[in-house]
């Protein structure tokens, strides 16, 4: 605000300059964004749009939670377990309560059942990682497998079918053309967003992964906050699963295999720190995006299924390269 | 047919004395409901005829190779295996040998270091390339039924090429819908980067992107879960059973499909039968360690289609049913 | 003036770690409206007795005695609703936050359960204003230099308003201008009728500032002083390492040799001219500074730490490129860093490890025998580091002794030139002597050494010459029998408004 | 050695304590295996622990590069594309050139293409880590996946079957019934716990990772190191996926997925901290045979699928909650 550009030059060109320097991922997104507009057919069409925001909308709801988690120094595998855990759960739940009350009781049951359970890994989670010490990496390495055992248990092995039609609505109705999954992303965006900026508690997180021995002698509640951190991850991934139960019409005990890496690759992509205390919302958001992109371009241009993989990772490491090639061209 | 009679003890021209007789059975995907019951169905094989089963699930060939010595380790005699790799073939056969252990591939089999099949390792399963056939021929009849116009139709082939078995089966169907006429620059490939659902639905909503111009889609994969993330895609840019077609691969991960109200654009899946998959190759098994009764060489199954109408009474037949409810 | 009813009152405290008794039944009173000096050795114990003050530690026995209440604290938000804050020896700020973030890291100002980012901004703003001008509330303290920081983190424990502050070394990395500032702050304080605890091994401010002391030695209570009155210099250095250390500083004239290290229109960031100057084999050379005169930077130049735009420097009459740090190292010219914390210990390593760091360059490839051993003995003798063994983890010494450690690392090298920036913070009368002389014996034997010290009296009494530097530039060079106190001081700070900017 | 034991006590029962205090997981381990080899039938006999000590083989050897990688502060993630692909390579080449020369130079030299194919990409890591900056976990993805792809590109997608017969040596081999490929295990054991322990590459490695800009101020070769470190992993790594192929008699593209999970969990669960610093070659060992012997215990019981999910998170969580209350009891 009161600051000045000691540098050079005329205020026009330092807020535009500030703008370039801050901006980082967003600019190569944009970029990437324009290039695929102009040159890859039927990008930017609605139907593509539409598509790409659905296909992303999974990674962006575990994303926002990630954030908070890998802000504060930590890490959750067990998401893509939660995911299939609480799917399967949602549908059993809500099949075996439908008959004996009304449609949107049993469905309202079984999907809060579902969430219920992913809090609860989180709580798991959350009280380990917090209190027992234990690093973050190998318990929800444990607990992941737990509840994908969990998952295949309830479900044996078998994708069972959703039998109340009222259950598909949270994954395939729309608004105004815009499918639920996506302005769902998009309310945990902003929920998410606001929590970290604006509220102790986000402050908190970026507060224990900058330094939580700091924060410990500030009278912070380091391990409440951890706890809670956790959960709220294992209840977002609760949600997802239901959600993704929804569109598939089934829970599925095999689903979401590499969800967690994919989800962490994503905030990492969008600046957001591996050792902590470093990440903002609008990065993950971009992060999300680019990953998302990159499948979406080379889906459309039918690139050959091995030579995706190629391109994949020559993108991703393109990006950042770039990224930090101005990062360091302007800030010395 | 299981002779309920045990007959403990007592040396048998199989060579194999007062041990209880004990098989293995290794598969590469534990988790997905087909090997589940062929799991079972050897379970029910080994209750029947008293030996003891052993399963293990081996995603990858390093982890076949533990198993194998896990199971060289348990004293087992004999095991069956569905490789994750056909080309492990060598490598599994000299293994068995090296710890004495008679071997029978189901599902997929060996491929020796010359590119050819093992044909001298027993084996009983259904040729992937055969299946796939299957139901690119069943979707060209029921287009032909149905009476779709052929400038309106288009195939949306979900593939997984990094897997062995999948492309195989992608394959057939392409061989067996340009055999019976289908433009073959009509046949899209939609390339999944996921083998589950959502990978499905992803690849085929680029897909879809890019033809607005199909009013009809054939739609045809590895497997149901392929397909119906197919299925789920296509509903989401407002096709539905009117006009789309689409026939899956396994007929037991699709049953909750056919149990919806109202019919969908999944029309149907080649039901591979687990029953005799199982327990045949189970009993195949014991008999050869009991008697020496050398199991044939090379047994077929066939893949029978199962629709909305049909399936109820084919999964019963098969035994597919029991468990349900 | 001061109350005489304690406010504050320690009883029979004690604490073991591992192999070590910090502190063994400590007893002793703080009065109302007064300041309580602490002083001791290294490693006598002092931070652990104000950690558990703060309740960041449970002691093994004993308890305290506040306003007439025995308690023990299970953390240090009980502490904080009990009205004690602490300034801790080591920084415990949040790099990636703003300062003013930091300030009220705890108790962040919320409005319907929002965090009220208008009244944190001016609240830090205000709080500021009392301690150090010229830091923007909004900035990351990952930006400020270290000292600035050290007033951020005064400035911090000041916002919770508490009745008893204590102060673990808070002057280890200021300069004059900010010690006054924090003096004028801690008169204010102490006329609120707020006790305040003091840690410090610079005895001047001890005699400046406190109304009491009490002595440590390992772990043990020596004495405690009631009155500061009758007290000399000579009493208090002796209760303290236990005999007589007459002159600290061992100055004796020696003969200077040819130029060792000649730098010459060194520029870089936080340079805002080109510096030149030299230093003689033989020569200790003095560079005084207020806080971010740009000492820091200097040094970090010469020594490869941070790319230099343009200069050359000659060692030994021979030019030399420097791009890295190991290519000073090379060249027999090495750097013991300012910020002991990032930048000089290793802290999850053993002491071993971390005084071993830069002896092994010269030792090949393979590491065979125990010379690694040896030398770990030798250095942990030399300085007198309080470890229970060398295998103790650096970040469990007390941070004097992590600062020796540093040292230890840099002296057992053979080198020409020695760069010291701030060496003795935080390092005990007995030690400070200790190392004053091993300079001067470095220093006959040809090698040249710049010392960066924010110490006046350290600065005058080790150094032949001064540099004393201003706003990022060298203003002058001061002669030994010329310096003094009001001179340099003069020459540090900035003479008028518009010499701040460049 | 001048320590004295300053509790209470006898000298003797001062030295038991001494070990149980730091023998850690080894114990966890001791008592995991006398368990298995009391209760698990056929558990403890030659054919199975020939069994089991090659069913870790693997692990250990990428095990013991991937210390060095987590000691110093970062991560790799690309050794499970560079398994798959330095094995096809390897067949690739020497299927290629048998015939034109003789079966020992074209064995040799397929293998050393595979294992020059692992350096290299090593190498790549290595430079973008270390010079660019960029964060390994996002580097290593992006690799891991064009290696995975170029796995896919050579071999077609499809396993390649080895034709000459000498190549399986290196697999199948043994020496006094010990297994070629347990043998090479070990070496890596014993090589790189010198390394890490008798060298000054190996004490710099871990304080770099303890701090790394004190490190470069201390004059270590901060970048040259970290290169080193990578291009040492992806040696092994590629070593390890022609021992592999040898074994498997094929070189498979698709093989290995999840193997670098499987590798850092090993380390981690023997001490090695993923933010750096500490490290020991026995701990990583311990956490090596703790996972194999899980997974053999489970097999040799033929516990359910579905359950051994179940079963491996919670004895895997078990284990480390033993360890630190042991440490918390001993060490407050
Ligand atoms: N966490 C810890 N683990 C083990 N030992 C510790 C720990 N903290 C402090 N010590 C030891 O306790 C003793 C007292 O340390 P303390 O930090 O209180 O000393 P100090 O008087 O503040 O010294 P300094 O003047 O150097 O700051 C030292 O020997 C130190 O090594
Ligand atoms: N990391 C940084 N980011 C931005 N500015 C910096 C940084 N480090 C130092 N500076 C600025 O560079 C200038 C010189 O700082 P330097 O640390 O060299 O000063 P110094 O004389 O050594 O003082 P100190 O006693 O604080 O060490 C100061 O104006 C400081 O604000
Ligand atoms: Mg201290
Ligand atoms: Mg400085």
């Amino acid at each position: 605000m009161k600051e000045t550009d000691n540098k050079t030059g005329a205020p026009a060109a330092g807020f535009l300059r500030g703008v370039w320097e801050n901006a980082g991922m967003a600019l190569v997104f944009a970029a990437m964004f324009a290039a695929a507009a102009m040159f890859v057919p039927y990008f930017f069409t609605v139907t593509n749009m539409k598509g790409l925001a659905l296909s992303v909308s999974m990674v962006g709801m575990g994303a926002c939670t990630m954030l908070f988690c890998l802000a504060c120094g930590h890490f959750d595998l067990s998401i893509e377990s939660i995911v299939a855990f609480s799917g399967v759960l949602a549908v059993v739940v809500a099949n075996a309560l439908s008959g004996s009350m009304s449609s949107f009781s049993s469905v309202a049951l079984g999907m809060g059942a579902g969430v219920l359970a992913g809090t609860l890994v989180g709580v798991m989670n959350g009280v380990i990682v917090a209190k027992f010490g234990i690093n973050a990496l190998i318990t929800t390495l444990a607990t992941m497998q737990i509840v994908r055992g969990m998952a295949l248990i309830t479900s044996g092995g078998k994708a069972v079918g959703i039998s109340d039609e009222n259950f598909y609505r949270l994954g395939l109705s729309d608004l105004l053309g815009v499918p639920t999954p996506v302005l769902i992303t998009v309310a945990c965006f902003v929920i998410f967003g606001f929590l970290l900026n604006r509220t102790t508690f986000g402050r908190n997180t970026l507060a224990i992964g900058g330094n939580e021995q700091a924060s410990r002698l500030a009278g912070i509640a380091v391990d409440r906050t951890k706890i809670a951190i956790f959960a709220m991850q294992g209840m977002v991934a609760g949600f997802a699963g239901v959600v993704l139960a929804s569109r598939l019409t089934s829970g599925q005990p095999n689903i979401a295999q590499g969800f967690a890496l994919e989800v962490i690759s994503a905030c990492v992509l969008g600046g957001v720190s591996l050792t902590g205390g470093v990440g903002t919302m609008p990065g993950v958001i971009v992060g999300v995006l680019i990953m998302g992109m990159v499948q979406n371009v080379m889906n459309l241009l039918a690139i050959e299924a091995f030579w995706q993989y190629v391109a994949r990772g020559a993108i991703l490491l393109s990006a950042v390269l770039f990224d930090r090639w101005k990062q360091r061209r302007f800030h010395r | 047919e299981g002779c309920k009679a045990r007959k403990p003890g007592g040396a048998t021209p199989g060579g194999v004395a007062v041990e209880k007789i004990k098989i293995g059975f290794i598969v590469k995907q534990p988790e997905e409901p087909w090997f589940q019951y062929e799991w079972q169905f050897a379970e029910a094989a080994s209750k029947d005829l008293g030996f003891e089963l052993i399963k293990i699930g081996a995603g990858d060939g390093e982890k076949v190779m533990a198993a194998i010595d896990n199971l060289a380790a348990n004293r087992t005699q004999g095991f069956i295996i569905c490789t994750p790799d056909v080309r492990l073939g060598p490598a599994i056969a000299a293994k068995a040998k090296a710890n004495g252990l008679k071997l029978l591939s189901v599902d997929d089999q060996f491929v020796g270091a010359d590119g050819k099949f093992m044909t001298d390792v027993h084996y009983l399963g259904i040729s992937a390339r055969k299946i796939g056939q299957n139901v690119g021929k069943t979707l060209w009849e029921e287009m032909k039924k149905r009476g779709w116009k052929m400038e309106e139709t288009a195939v949306m082939m979900m593939t997984f090429d990094e897997l062995d078995t999948a492309r195989e089966r992608t394959e057939g169907a392409f061989e067996s819908l340009v055999e019976a006429g289908f433009p073959k620059e009509k046949i899209y490939k939609a390339p999944q980067k996921t083998s589950d659902q959502p990978g499905a639905i992803d690849a085929a909503n680029a897909l879809l992107t890019k033809h607005p111009e199909v009013k009809r889609w054939l739609v045809a994969g590895m497997n149901d879960s392929a397909v119906l993330g197919a299925v789920r895609a296509l509903e989401g840019q407002g096709f539905n059973a009117e006009n789309t077609l689409a026939i899956g691969i396994n007929g037991t991960d699709c049953i909750f499909e056919f149990e919806k109200e109202k019919p969908t654009g999944f029309f149907g899946s080649m039901l591979l039968a687990p029953k005799r998959h199982g327990y045949e190759t189970a009993e195949m098994m014991f008999k050869w360690i009991k008697d020496g009764t050398e199991p044939p060489k090379d047994t077929r199954t066939v893949g029978m289609l199962i629709t909305r109408d049909t399936y109820k009474q084919i999964l019963a037949e098969q035994g597919l049913l029991k468990d349900k409810k | 003036m001061a109350n005489d009813s304690p406010y504050l009152q320690f009883r029979n405290i004690s604490k073991s770690f591992p192999g070590v008794k910090a502190l063994d039944g400590v007893s002793f009173s703080v009065r109302e409206g007064s300041v309580h000096g602490l002083v001791g050795e290294n490693g006598a114990g002092k931070s652990t007795l104000l950690k558990i003050l703060s309740g960041a530690y449970a002691p093994d026995s004993g308890d305290m005695v506040l306003g007439g209440r025995p308690m023990v604290f299970r953390s240090t938000a009980e502490a904080f609703r009990n009205g004690i804050a602490v300034i801790y020896q080591e920084l415990q700020l949040v790099p990636e936050l703003s300062v003013a973030e930091n300030l009220f890291l705890g108790h962040m100002p919320v409005r319907g359960g929002l965090l009220d980012r208008r009244r944190l901004r001016e609240a830090a703003a205000a709080q500021l204003q009392t301690i150090e001008e010229g830091i923007d509330p909004a900035t990351k303290v990952s930006r400020l230099p270290i000292a600035q920081r050290q007033m951020v983190e005064i400035a911090k424990a000041l916002t919770r308003g508490a009745r008893v502050l204590a102060f673990d070394e808070p002057t280890s990395s200021l300069t004059a201008r900010e010690v006054a500032k924090l003096f004028s702050v801690i008169a204010e304080l102490k006329r609120q009728g707020r006790s305040i605890l003091y840690v410090s091994h610079r005895l001047d401010e001890i005699f400046e500032i406190c109304d009491s002391a009490t002595v440590f030695r390992d772990g043990r209570r020596i004495e405690t002083f009631e009155d500061m009155g009758g007290v000399t210099r000579d009493v208090l250095v002796n209760r303290m390492v236990g005999r007589d250390i007459r002159d600290i500083y061992n100055y004796a004239p020696r003969q200077l040799h040819e130029p060792v290290l000649e730098a010459s229109g060194l520029a870089g960031p936080g340079l805002s001219e080109p510096a030149s100057f030299s230093v003689a084999g033989g020569e200790v050379l003095g560079v005084f500074g207020l806080v971010g005169a740009g000492r820091t930077e200097l040094l970090k130049l010469l020594y490869g730490a941070v790319r230099k735009t343009g200069g050359t420097v000659r060692l030994a009459g021979e030019d030399v490129v420097i791009r890295k740090p190991a290519d000073a190292i090379g060249r027999g010219m090495v750097l013991c860093p300012e910020d002991r914390k990032d930048e000089g210990i290793i802290p999850i390593r053993s002491v071993l490890e971390n005084l071993n760091l830069s002896g092994r360059l010269s030792r090949g490839f393979f590491i065979f025998g125990d010379w690694e051993g040896m030398n770990a003995a030798r250095q942990i003798e030399r300085f007198r580091i309080k470890t229970p063994s060398p295998a103790q983890l650096a970040v469990n010494l007390s941070g004097g002794n992590q600062q020796k450690v540093i040292l230890g690392r840099w002296l057992s090298e053979k080198v020409k030139v020695l760069l010291l920036d701030e060496p003795t913070r935080g390092i005990d009368v007995g030690a400070k002597s200790e190392i004053y002389a091993i300079m001067q014996s470095l220093a006959r034997d040809g090698v040249g050494i710049v010392m960066v010290s924010s110490d006046l009296p350290e600065a005058l009494g080790v150094s032949d010459r001064i540099l004393v530097m201003r706003s990022g530039r060298i203003v002058a060079s001061v002669d030994r029998n010329d310096a003094t106190e009001e001179k340099l001081l003069k020459l540090a700070l900035p003479a008028g408004p518009q010499a701040v900017a460049s």
